[in-house]
């Protein structure tokens, strides 16, 4: 964090002015996700192995350049282009060629939502750098670490520059791939190593679905766009294409055999599979929970602001073709609106903090998925919405994961029936926290009141009223169980020894905290529907009343039984659970569903499938090579019989030969 | 002498220095098998760079008439009165296959640095069976093509026998006699299509030109497909490639299912389909069915494998499915796919078998469930095992990946002949083996190198030697820069497969 | 008239004695006999190779087959008895096999010969050269139509023959070194 | 002079028939390089006669063609090495005195004779000499088979008797049939006069092949091969699986193309049959063999199975093929005898277990053993390959695609038992205490001249070339 | 009855059958004598069928010429010479075996 760096348009120096300016910025875009790349390479090969210090400054410095000119960007990109803003492909080359007309580049894709996600994640990403290199001081895997999240900086950030579907499957499984490793990051714990082999292959699994979508998009693609009377131009994988009412005009028409269902809407409901799986919708979400083992920065960074959205981020890059099939859209809809029912409400039980923090990230995700689900190409307000609770989600999400990784890291406990009382030790903690559960429960003036307002809005106007309730609903739950932990953990008397000698965490932690705290305050305030919108630019809305004020109500009414059942006598908590009984033991156990997973595979797939195969191929196939054998072998010890040893014996078979051959030959020729 | 040909002899002239060399200079012995074999590394590469220089040109100018052209062309008449010739050549797909042999066998001699036992009979062998490797892959006279072919089967089963653990004579003879049985029927296939064509040459491109009757090919095509389907584990002929690779010693582990398993593959493109297109087209679908079974049957079959070995073995099964699924497609995306996962699963085969007995050298046992948490003693082999593990599930940006969506489009793609719903399914079915791959690579090495050290001794051990580095090192770099630039390979195989799909086109 | 009466008489006598012969000669079980009924199946033999006009063949047949192997087989049957005169009985399965493949081959042959019409390819059948001159001449012709060479091949056969009878036969024992008498009695 | 190679082999045998009488036990040693010496001239009188190929003597009824040259070669080829691989046995040099033979003279009387015979045989023209040169190439080898003198000897003499006498008593038959139909003895009338399918003629036809297949060890009557093979001393179980299978061959052309040649064509399901069930039972019978001989016995029965594949069908290059693959049958097969002959001599083994660790106590014959085994089971780049790959083309022209793939697999099987040996010699370690095993000059001579013919052949394409060139050709003269 | 009997001349079948008799016989007790010296026997009577075929078609298809006779002057031979190695063996063989039953002569089998 050198100052010289940091002023970009104000400095004095002519140079750096040249190289920072938009221009530039934009015609080499690629180095956004380029910085972290090479950083990655030359930390891991060569840096990491020396001297972990060093890793760690240079991991965070390449990512800190990537963030600055992605603001840069950003910056530049909205204020330029007034009228409209435009998709740019400022830099692309031929990656993988499959045949004449159909290959898939390797490129950068500047467009309002790319951007956005760009300087998401590259904030996020550098503040989660720069938190870890206290979070993780002394650490065996200290080089590693940074290694790993430069990995996934790069993933994530070709994810959100793919100007074509290859691109983001590519990047898609890279980002699966950084998350499974730094999941199992402490990968001596069986428990880590089993979340993180949960989580990338539930999200393998789920990519299964994307990978054939991608399949079915591919050949369609390639046929309409070699077709007769194609005017296209680019790569039939480009989402340029791909999204275009030209394509989607015959890709529509396609259909399945079954009646009532067309193809785009198997090919989108297959793609939403793979979102589904990356941002941990139900029925795919079981792996998100787990995947709380890893490091808490990372689940900051991955498993709350910036890889678990690329599922949502998937579905607005192709939300014109989800879009043209009203089934695909109500898929999406229905399934994130249970989600985020579903995860909320089984959030309100867990005791493990950043459990929580998972179920609300579900439940916050199942948010921007129904948003997309319920806009349409021409009532956008869902999608810009989302995309905009994306943004504020990023921040006091990782906020929130920040901070419980201060407490966490304080008192080297994860239950927060032991912490307790850390207010008064942990202050600029506290503050931050509070600002983020504030900004999650949706109170004014904080972020999260302006993105959840917007979607509530675009669901009850979009014609969802069953969506709007959920998600008012979901609204007050989250702040319920929000405000639970916030109430549990930081008031009250301290719990346990640990918890009674917390200290606060270092500064360079705690910069990472004020940052986002600030961010999370502000962001609420971006005149975001300015720049991120689907067709014609909606006008300018400001704070929807009819949505706002139920909104804040469910909110403050879900702080307020909280603070009822927790902030004082912990015993009204407890009480009510007994009068729950079975219900809440269900859902404290998330319904079991790590359990029917666990059946599915150990029990169903691994025993009835996997079990018989191996058997099948030792015994009968291999017992049939086996057995080939063994004729020949027998075959020949039964024929050396007929050597009796016996001349005679010979000799009638010689004659016998002489008749034979006499035969054959009078059946042939006479 | 051209360089292709020393290609083949360099190898052979290792093998015999090697042989001459008295028995107790061990060290003298696998320094001459080094250093040849990474002579021969070098020599591929000039050869590489002059065929890119002369492949580039005549890219420029000929325009598709390059595509069925040989490049660095040696033909000297053999068995004249028979039309047999010493042709060798190369072309995009052979020249891939060179480059993942000589990798592959430097990689193994340095993975074979601590044979002890009867070193030099060991490299010998070594040697004499990589000379047959490169002989299949450069020559385009059938017969010389066969003759090289049992060259690189046969030594298999003195390496396993002499050199292997556990059931090794049981697995050698199951082996060998298994693979000589497919080039049993490959042998038929050759003098049929010999004598059938009347050209009287065995000269591949020259017997390209005939259509030979459907009838004929009809049931030629099945024969020599099965052949080559034995060596490249065509379910149900595949099983004596779990307990061979299994039995084998380190070095031919690799060698085997690094290399030799894609003689399968690349005769399978080379004659069977490249020869009879409309047996081709008559038994594609079949084909597809049985390798859709062998890639999900490979791969469910791991899950359950204890030894690592076998594991590894079981996986092969699954990518080589891969390979001969592409070739089944029939299409230019499916056949590219499966030369590149021939190569892309040559260098991560080997990896895992020079891995895997690199950590057996140090644990001396492959069962998974007796090991645990290595990762924090052998920190190297862990991360280039898990390189080679996310390559064999197909992760981006590693070779795995390149091959496998080609040949997930390419039988998505479908061709005129087939029903493109049943390949289409048969696709999906396939498909469906990228999660199970996940699920028993992640179990796996999960349990090996990940979670809580099994046992103390553990502690004790050492990660990688210098040698071991060098040789791991070069795989994975292999898997990374072809998965990163897979234009590499692409542009060099494309122009290759091309005449395949036209004269399934029925074009010239 | 008489006389060709006779001879057809003669010839289907000679025939029942000649099987006669050979049925015995395979069905006796004392093998010094069988011999000898050996020997009388030969000499019919040579009796019919007169009626054929082979005169000189019916001598050599006396003299060479009656005379000399038959008396080998005699010496052969002495030298090799241990007591033991009647030979068992082979056993009922084997004499079964044997009669079905005898009988087979002879019903074949016989049917065969039945059915081939076998042409004389001379125009005068009456010419007869069966004298021991033609012989001798055809076996000294050096031209087309002789057998030198075949005879000089047997001389070489028969002595080869001897000499490897020695080596096998002789008395003494069988190591390498007293191989020395060999040569000199052969 | 035409006959120049044969009368060079009579006087050889002559000679050593005087030398043995004339000189005392102790000197007999120089037998051996007198009979070898006769034989290398034989040898180059044989080469000589090259440009004479074509001519003939005695009105015709003596001749030599291409065919009969290359015949000619192989067999004193033959019987050079094979005396090669006996001499150690007849001068008493093994370590082990059971594999000790008697009478070396007479040996090699025996055997030059025995050569002489077959020579006589490929260029017989008539009836009559084909049968004397048969038998003189035949009967010796009763007595050669016994020449051990010991019981097994013994029996296996008996056997060889028992059967060669039928063998010969109904090859007669069917020679007295062709005489019958044509009235003539000289092949080439009766080749022409024999134009009617007359049921006689099929008759003799069947008792020919019969015969012929006693000769040639072809199912059904090779079954005295493997007791007979066993039991003779191990030089002449060389010899007569090499060159009395070659005479068989030469008699099988003689008979099949030079008197039935209008008919072979037609044949090509009999051969079919024969050769199929020739190599299946060989090979596998061969797998569960444990004594070295009996097990070589039935490995050359599956060859000779291979080696008749080659009449299969109208075409021309059936006779190079099996030509080719003859001479390269006996330089492969005498290898293989050559280590067998060595190995016993040392250690009086006899099961193919004996062979363990061989690669440690004699490595270079283990190699020469498994080069050579691997020629027999047909693995390239030996000549076992090439001269099969040449057959079983063949039997491909030949539209028998099934027989091809019957071969082939048959080859398989073969490589399984061939491989227990290799496997004994390479993979099974040495028995406790084995030392380093001594191999004598000429086994050494024999066993390397092998090999690399063994190799060389295969590679250099000159010997087929050689020999296609020669003989492709013949079949269109002979058979009209 | 006379004049039948002088008319009648046995033509080349007839005499065929006699031959083909005695071979039949040969082969039979080749088959199933157990004295190895009676097999030889019997393989003489089969080789003397042959020879006498040899006669007979010389003299009904070359009265003309005598190679049939020659033929079978030289199986006559030959077949002494076999005879003479028959004997030759079957004697070595006794002085081991002390018997000469061919049922017992197997030492060597499968």
């Amino acid at each position: 964090m050198s100052p010289g760096w940091m002023p970009c348009g104000d400095s004095g120096a002519r140079p750096m002015q040249h190289i920072l300016d938009y221009e530039f910025v934009l015609r080499n875009a690629w180095l956004i996700p380029a910085l972290p790349l090479v950083s990655f390479a030359i930390v891991g090969l060569f840096i990491r192995p020396r001297s972990a210090k060093l890793s760690g400054f240079v991991a965070t410095a390449a990512v800190f350049a990537s963030a600055v000119l992605a603001w840069i960007l950003a910056a530049g990109y909205f204020r330029s282009a007034e009228g409209g803003h435009a998709a740019l492909v400022p830099w692309s080359m031929e990656w993988l060629r499959f045949q004449e007309n159909l290959s898939a580049s390797v490129g950068v894709l500047v467009d309002p939502i790319s951007v956005l996600l760009m300087v998401v994640v590259t904030t996020v990403s550098f503040l989660v750098h720069l938190y870890s290199i206290g979070y993780m001081h002394g650490d065996n895997g200290f080089g590693r670490f940074f290694t790993f999240l430069n990995l996934f900086t790069f993933s994530m950030l070709g994810l959100v520059v793919a100007p074509n579907i290859v691109q983001m499957y590519v990047c898609w499984e890279l980002v699966g791939v950084s998350s499974f490793l730094l999941i199992g990051f402490y990968y001596e714990k069986p428990s880590a190593v089993a979340a993180c082999k949960k989580a990338f292959i539930v999200t393998r699994f789920a990519d299964l679905g994307f990978m054939i979508g991608v399949l079915i998009l591919g050949y369609y693609g390639y046929s309409f766009f070699t077709g007769a009377g194609s005017t296209a131009v680019g790569q039939p994988f480009d989402f340029a294409y791909l999204t275009s009412p030209a394509f989607l005009e015959k890709f529509s028409q396609v259909a399945t055999g079954v009646p009532g269902l067309t193809l785009i809407t198997v090919a989108m409901v297959l793609v939403y599979m793979g979102a589904a799986g990356k941002s941990a919708m139900f029925p795919l979400h079981i792996w998100l929970p787990d995947a709380m083992e890893g490091p808490t920065p990372v689940s900051a960074l991955i498993h709350a602001a910036t890889m678990v959205v690329a599922g949502v981020y998937l579905v607005a890059r192709m939300f014109p073709v989800f879009a043209a099939s009203e089934q695909a859209l109500m898929v999406v809809a229905g399934v994130g609106a249970f989600t985020s029912l579903f995860a909320a409400v089984i959030g309100c039980t867990q005791d493990d903090i950043k459990r929580v923090l998972a179920f609300s990230t579900l439940s916050q995700l199942g948010y921007m998925m129904f948003a997309l689900g319920v806009s349409t190409v021409h009532e956008a307000a869902g999608y810009t919405a989302s995309m905009f609770h994306l943004f504020t989600h990023a921040f006091f999400k990782a906020l929130l994961f920040l901070g419980a990784g201060a407490v966490i890291h304080a008192v080297h406990e994860n239950d927060i029936w032991k912490m307790g009382g850390l207010a008064r030790k942990m202050p600029v903690t506290h503050a931050t926290f509070l600002i983020a559960t504030l900004s999650i429960a949706g109170i004014y003036p904080f972020a999260g009141f302006f993105s959840k307002d917007e979607i509530l809005a675009a669901a009850l106007y979009g014609g969802h009223p069953i969506i709007f309730g959920t998600g008012l609903l979901v609204a007050g739950l989250t702040a319920f169980y929000m405000w639970r932990i916030y109430f549990i953990t930081f008031w009250g008397k301290a719990r346990c020894e640990k918890a009674g000698h917390a200290h606060e965490a270092p500064v360079v932690m705690l910069v990472p905290l004020v940052v986002l705290a600030a961010l999370s305050v502000v962001s609420g305030f971006v005149p975001f529907a300015e720049y991120v919108y689907l067709g014609e630019k909606p006008p300018h809305e400001g704070i929807n009343m009819g949505v706002a004020v139920p909104g804040t109500i469910a909110g403050v009414l879900g702080i307020a039984i909280a603070w009822f059942l927790y902030a004082g006598d912990a015993g009204r908590a407890s009480a009510l659970v007994a009068r729950m009984g079975g219900s809440y033991r269900h859902i404290r156990n998330k319904f079991y569903f790590d359990e029917i997973y666990i059946f599915v595979t150990k029990r169903v797939v691994f025993a009835f499938v996997a079990a018989p195969i191996a058997w099948f191929d030792r015994h009968v196939v291999d017992g049939g090579v086996n057995l080939t054998a063994w004729c020949t072998r027998t075959s020949g010890a039964v024929l050396r019989y007929l050597q009796t040893g016996q001349v005679q014996t010979y000799g009638a078979w010689f004659v016998t030969g002489v008749l034979f051959v006499t035969l054959i030959l009078w059946k042939m020729f006479m | 002498m051209g360089l292709v040909s020393w290609l083949i002899l360099l190898p052979f002239i290792t093998a015999m220095a090697v042989v001459l060399m008295p028995e107790r200079l061990k060290h003298l012995i696998r320094w001459i098998a080094a250093l040849g074999t990474g002579a021969h590394l070098l020599l591929t590469t000039v050869v590489t760079v002059e065929f890119w220089k002369l492949a580039s040109a005549d890219a420029a100018s000929m325009g598709t008439a390059r595509f069925t052209k040989l490049y660095l062309v040696e033909q000297v008449p053999w068995f004249k009165s028979l039309g047999i010739s010493y042709l060798v050549g190369l072309d995009g797909i052979s020249l891939c296959m060179v480059i993942l042999t000589s990798i592959i066998i430097f990689t193994g001699v340095m993975a074979s640095w601590t044979v002890k036992e009867r070193g030099r009979e060991f490299f010998a062998l070594l040697l004499t069976l990589v000379t047959g490797v490169f002989g299949v892959f450069v020559s385009f006279d059938l017969f010389l093509f066969f003759v090289f072919y049992e060259i690189a089967v046969l030594p298999m089963y003195l390496l396993i026998g002499v050199w292997g653990t556990g059931p090794k004579e049981y697995s050698a003879m199951k082996l060998t006699l298994m693979l000589m049985a497919g080039s049993a029927l490959i042998l038929v296939g050759i003098l049929a299509l010999y004598h059938m064509s009347g050209l009287h040459t065995f000269d591949l491109m020259q017997l390209a030109t005939v259509n030979y009757p459907v009838g004929f090919q009809k049931w030629v095509f099945p024969v020599v497909f099965i052949g080559f389907g034995v060596l490249g584990a065509l379910y149900p002929f595949h099983t004596w490639s779990p307990d061979g690779h299994a039995s084998a010693p380190t070095a031919v582990s690799m060698l085997h299912a690094g290399v030799l398993m894609k003689l399968g593959g690349y005769g399978a493109l080379r004659i069977a389909v490249y020869l009879m297109p409309e047996g081709a087209k008559e038994w594609g679908l079949f084909f597809m069915g049985l390798t859709t079974i062998n890639i999900l049957y490979g791969s469910f079959g791991a899950i359950m494998q204890k030894d690592l070995k076998y594991f590894t073995a079981y996986s092969s099964v699954s990518h080589c499915g891969f390979v001969l699924f592409g070739v089944a497609t029939l299409n230019l995306i499916g056949m590219k796919g499966a030369v590149i996962q021939m190569f892309s699963h040559g260098i991560m085969t080997g990896l895992f078998f020079g891995l895997i007995g690199m950590v057996y050298g140090r644990t001396h046992t492959r069962m998974i469930p007796e090991m645990g948490g290595l990762g924090k003693v052998m920190p190297w082999l862990t991360v280039t095992f898990f390189i080679g593990g996310l390559a064999s599930l197909g992760l981006p940006g590693l070779s795995g990946f390149v091959a496998e969506i080609h040949v997930f489009l390419g039988g998505f793609f479908g061709n005129p002949w087939h029903s493109i719903t049943a390949m289409r399914v048969l696709t999906i079915l396939a498909t469906m083996s990228i999660v199970v791959t996940a699920v028993y690579v992640l179990r796996g090495l999960g349990k090996v190198f990940m979670g809580p050290i099994e046992d103390k001794h553990f502690l004790e051990l050492t990660d990688a030697t210098i040698p071991e580095k060098i040789s791991t090192g070069i795989l994975v770099a292999t898997l990374v820069v072809v998965g990163m630039a897979p234009w590499l390979i692409v542009n060099l195989v494309e122009p290759a497969v091309m005449p395949i799909v036209n004269r399934l086109n029925g074009m010239p | 008239m008489l006389s060709a009466a006779v001879t057809t008489v003669l010839f289907f006598a000679l025939l029942a004695l000649a099987v006669a012969f050979a049925v015995a000669t395979v069905l006796t079980r004392r093998i010094f006999r069988s011999a000898i009924y050996l020997m009388g199946t030969l000499a019919t033999s040579a009796a019919f190779y007169v009626m054929l006009g082979a005169e000189f063949l019916a001598g050599v047949q006396i003299l060479v087959y009656v005379g000399g192997i038959v008396v080998l087989i005699v010496f052969a049957v002495m030298l090799t008895s241990s007591g033991e005169m009647l030979e068992d009985h082979p056993s009922a399965l084997r004499r079964f096999l044997g009669f079905v493949v005898a009988a087979g081959f002879c019903a074949t042959t016989v049917f065969v010969c039945f059915l081939t019409e076998f042409k004389s390819v001379a125009a005068d059948k009456a010419v007869h050269a069966g004298d021991a001159a033609a012989i001798g001449r055809k076996l000294l012709d050096r031209g087309a139509e002789g057998y030198v060479l075949p005879f000089e091949i047997i001389s070489l056969l028969l002595l080869c023959v001897v000499i490897a009878a020695i080596v096998i036969a002789r008395k003494t024992g069988a190591a390498a070194g007293s191989g020395a008498g060999a040569g000199e009695q052969g | 002079m035409l006959m120049l190679p044969e009368i060079v082999v009579i006087a050889t045998a002559m000679a050593v028939l005087c030398v043995d009488l004339l000189i005392d036990e102790k000197r007999r040693v120089a037998l051996a390089p007198l009979a070898l010496a006769g034989l290398a001239v034989a040898f180059v009188a044989t080469v000589l006669q090259y440009p004479a190929i074509g001519s003939d003597m005695f009105g015709g009824r003596y001749a030599l063609d291409s065919v009969g040259w290359w015949f000619k070669l192989i067999f004193i080829l033959a019987t050079l090495l094979t005396v090669g691989i006996s001499l150690d046995s007849l001068d008493g040099r093994g370590t082990v005195p059971s594999e000790r033979l008697p009478a070396r003279g007479e040996y090699y009387v025996a055997m030059l004779f025995t050569l002489s015979g077959m020579m006589f045989m490929v260029s017989a023209r008539d009836l009559v000499m084909l049968y004397v040169s048969l038998e003189l190439a035949t009967i010796p080898l009763f007595a050669l088979t016994a020449w051990r003198r010991d019981s097994l000897s013994g029996e296996a003499g008996l056997k060889y008797v028992i059967i060669g006498a039928l063998g010969s008593a109904i090859l007669l038959y069917g020679f007295s049939f062709f005489y019958g139909l044509t009235g003539e003895t000289a092949l080439s009338a009766i080749s022409a006069k024999l134009t009617a399918l007359t049921p006689a003629y099929i008759l003799a036809a069947a008792m020919v092949t019969a015969g012929i297949g006693f000769k040639m060890t072809l199912v059904p009557s090779h079954m005295w091969a493997a007791d007979v093979y066993q039991g003779a001393p191990t030089p002449v179980t060389a010899y007569l699986s090499v060159a009395s299978k070659g005479a068989g061959l030469a008699l099988m052309f003689q008979v099949f193309y030079r008197t039935m040649g209008h008919l072979v064509n037609d044949w090509t399901m009999v051969i079919a049959v024969v050769a199929t069930a020739t190599m299946t039972l060989g090979n596998l019978v061969a797998i569960v063999q444990q004594d070295i001989k009996r097990f070589m016995a039935f490995s050359s029965i599956s060859q000779a199975g291979y080696l008749v594949m080659g009449f299969l069908g109208p075409a021309p290059e059936g006779v190079p093929a099996m030509l080719y693959y003859l001479l390269v049958y006996v330089v492969t097969n005498l290898a293989v005898f050559a280590v067998i002959i060595f190995h016993s001599n040392q250690t009086g083994s006899r099961n193919v277990e004996d062979y363990r660790g061989l690669s440690r106590t004699n490595p270079a014959m283990a190699l020469a053993m498994m080069l050579a085994l691997f020629s027999l089971a047909g693995i390239p780049p030996l000549a076992g390959f090439v001269g099969k790959f040449f057959l079983f083309s063949v039997a491909a022209k030949a539209g028998l695609n099934w027989l091809v793939a019957v071969a082939a697999v048959n080859s398989t099987i073969s490589l399984y038992y061939y491989l227990r040996i290799v496997r004994q010699m390479y993979i099974e370690p040495a028995v406790a205490g084995a030392t380093a095993l001594r191999v004598t000059p000429a086994i050494a001579c024999v066993t390397v001249f092998s090999v690399a013919a063994t190799i060389l052949t295969g590679v250099i394409p000159f010997f087929y070339e050689l020999v296609h060139a020669d003989t492709v050709k013949w079949l269109a003269l002979v058979v009209r | 009855m006379i004049e039948f009997l002088a008319s009648y001349e046995p033509g080349v079948v007839t005499w065929l059958m006699l031959p083909a008799v005695l071979f039949a016989i040969g082969i039979y007790g080749l088959l199933t004598r157990r004295n190895a010296v009676g097999i030889l026997i019997s393989a003489e009577l089969a080789i003397n069928s042959a020879a006498m075929n040899f006669v007979i078609f010389n003299r009904f298809i070359t009265p003309a010429k005598v190679d049939g006779q020659v033929m079978s002057l030289f199986i006559i031979a030959a077949a002494a010479a076999e005879v003479v190695v028959g004997v030759a063996i079957f004697v070595m063989l006794f002085k081991h075996r002390r018997t000469m039953d061919v049922t017992r002569m197997d030492a060597m089998r499968r």
